[in-house]
């Protein structure tokens, strides 16, 4: 089973994991694999304090990448399940953003999808963060990903 | 007929509007979505753009009807 | 901080890392990255079916590999926080047998320090695993790692 | 003076005991801890050893006092 969620409130990413264990993967035999990859705000970044976070999306495209960054996934390293729940709008410190997590028979391959996931979904999926300093400047935080596109002629 | 034109984040701010209609009577290409929609000449470098919310790039073609977004390094996880 | 539990009783790593954190991160605000294993015990091995297995353990020195392992990790990917839970005695499938969790202030470090410690642990930590099949007959899992000790002259 | 010496899981089932106490008046090598206890001549090679719960080899030597385990290749996780 796979599932993406986008929520604009906060979340414990171990409780809801224990939720959905509890829902899907009781009795689950042969999954003998699980990895996970919980992303927080932290309250500094580039050297500036930073207060709180807007995160923008772009509704529509961005499941519509998730969703395809983890199918692919699921059918590359044949997991059993995978979950991707990422915040968007108002997030302060401590609060976590992102939470991926996989399951598969062997730990190689649980591993490796819910990094190569991470990775993707920082290089791909359409989020832009807008940072607030002490002092109520805000700032949009530098894409520092290769172009997902050739560069022009 | 129409192309829907979408832009966020900073790109958003910079160009004062988050969404343009652009009323199109054939297929364009993005680069020249981007010149009819930005005002601007060139599409840069280190704007990202999508059609029908898979990434494109500038030779893209357009189609009628299509959602087409520029927007800046995406930034998330 | 770190911590190491060997447990003889089941437990839910979802709900004992909302608990942990619960206790140790309330408003951690610099460690941005966790990374997490679950490995759960499995109903088949080897192309069998299995109903129950023992993991026997050397006391002492099992906690003394584990707490080296763990914290040659801590130094050297300069983690916040490391975990490591891991189940002895009798286990029935379905039932996670080791839980590992890092945090670090950027997800590679978190990635590769999780990796890490879950194949040091499988490698050199003193447990043994004795399966049960359906038929009652019971055979110790062979060990398919290098040799930690060089060969006999 | 004595060594404890231990034995863990197929291997203490393999030799029929856990634990033996060695009554020894000097060092001795791992080589002879095992010969001693064990009744049987050379170190598997697939026998794993540890000295004081620190992994060692067939040639490391042996103290009074000292705590030997001879086990299998281990299988956690």
């Amino acid at each position: 089973m796979i599932q993406i969620e986008l929520r604009a409130t906060p979340f414990d990413p171990w409780q809801y994991l224990a939720d959905w264990q509890a829902q899907q993967h009781q009795g689950n035999t042969h999954s003998g694999a699980a990895a996970v990859f919980v992303g927080t705000m932290r309250d500094f970044n580039e050297g500036d304090d930073v207060t709180r976070m807007y995160l923008e999306h772009y509704p529509g495209m961005t499941e519509r990448q998730l969703d395809k960054i983890v199918a692919d996934a699921v059918r590359t390293w044949k997991l059993d399940d995978a979950l991707v729940v990422h915040r968007v709008g108002e997030i302060e410190p401590a609060q976590p953003i992102v939470l991926v997590a996989v399951w598969s028979a062997h730990r190689g391959e649980a591993f490796d999808a819910c990094r190569h996931i991470m990775e993707v979904l920082k290089h791909t999926a359409p989020f832009w963060k807008k940072e607030t300093l002490p002092d109520g400047s805000v700032r949009w935080v530098d894409g520092n990903t290769p172009l997902q596109r050739q560069p022009l002629a | 007929m129409s192309v829907k034109v979408l832009f966020f984040a900073s790109l958003r701010e910079r160009l004062g509007h988050g969404q343009v209609t652009l009323d199109i009577a054939e297929p364009l290409s993005v680069q020249e979505v981007w010149q009819r929609s930005s005002g601007e000449e060139t599409l840069p470098a280190n704007v990202l753009v999508s059609v029908n919310q898979d990434y494109a790039d500038a030779a893209t073609l357009v189609q009628l009807d299509d959602e087409v977004a520029f927007f800046p390094p995406v930034t998330g996880g």
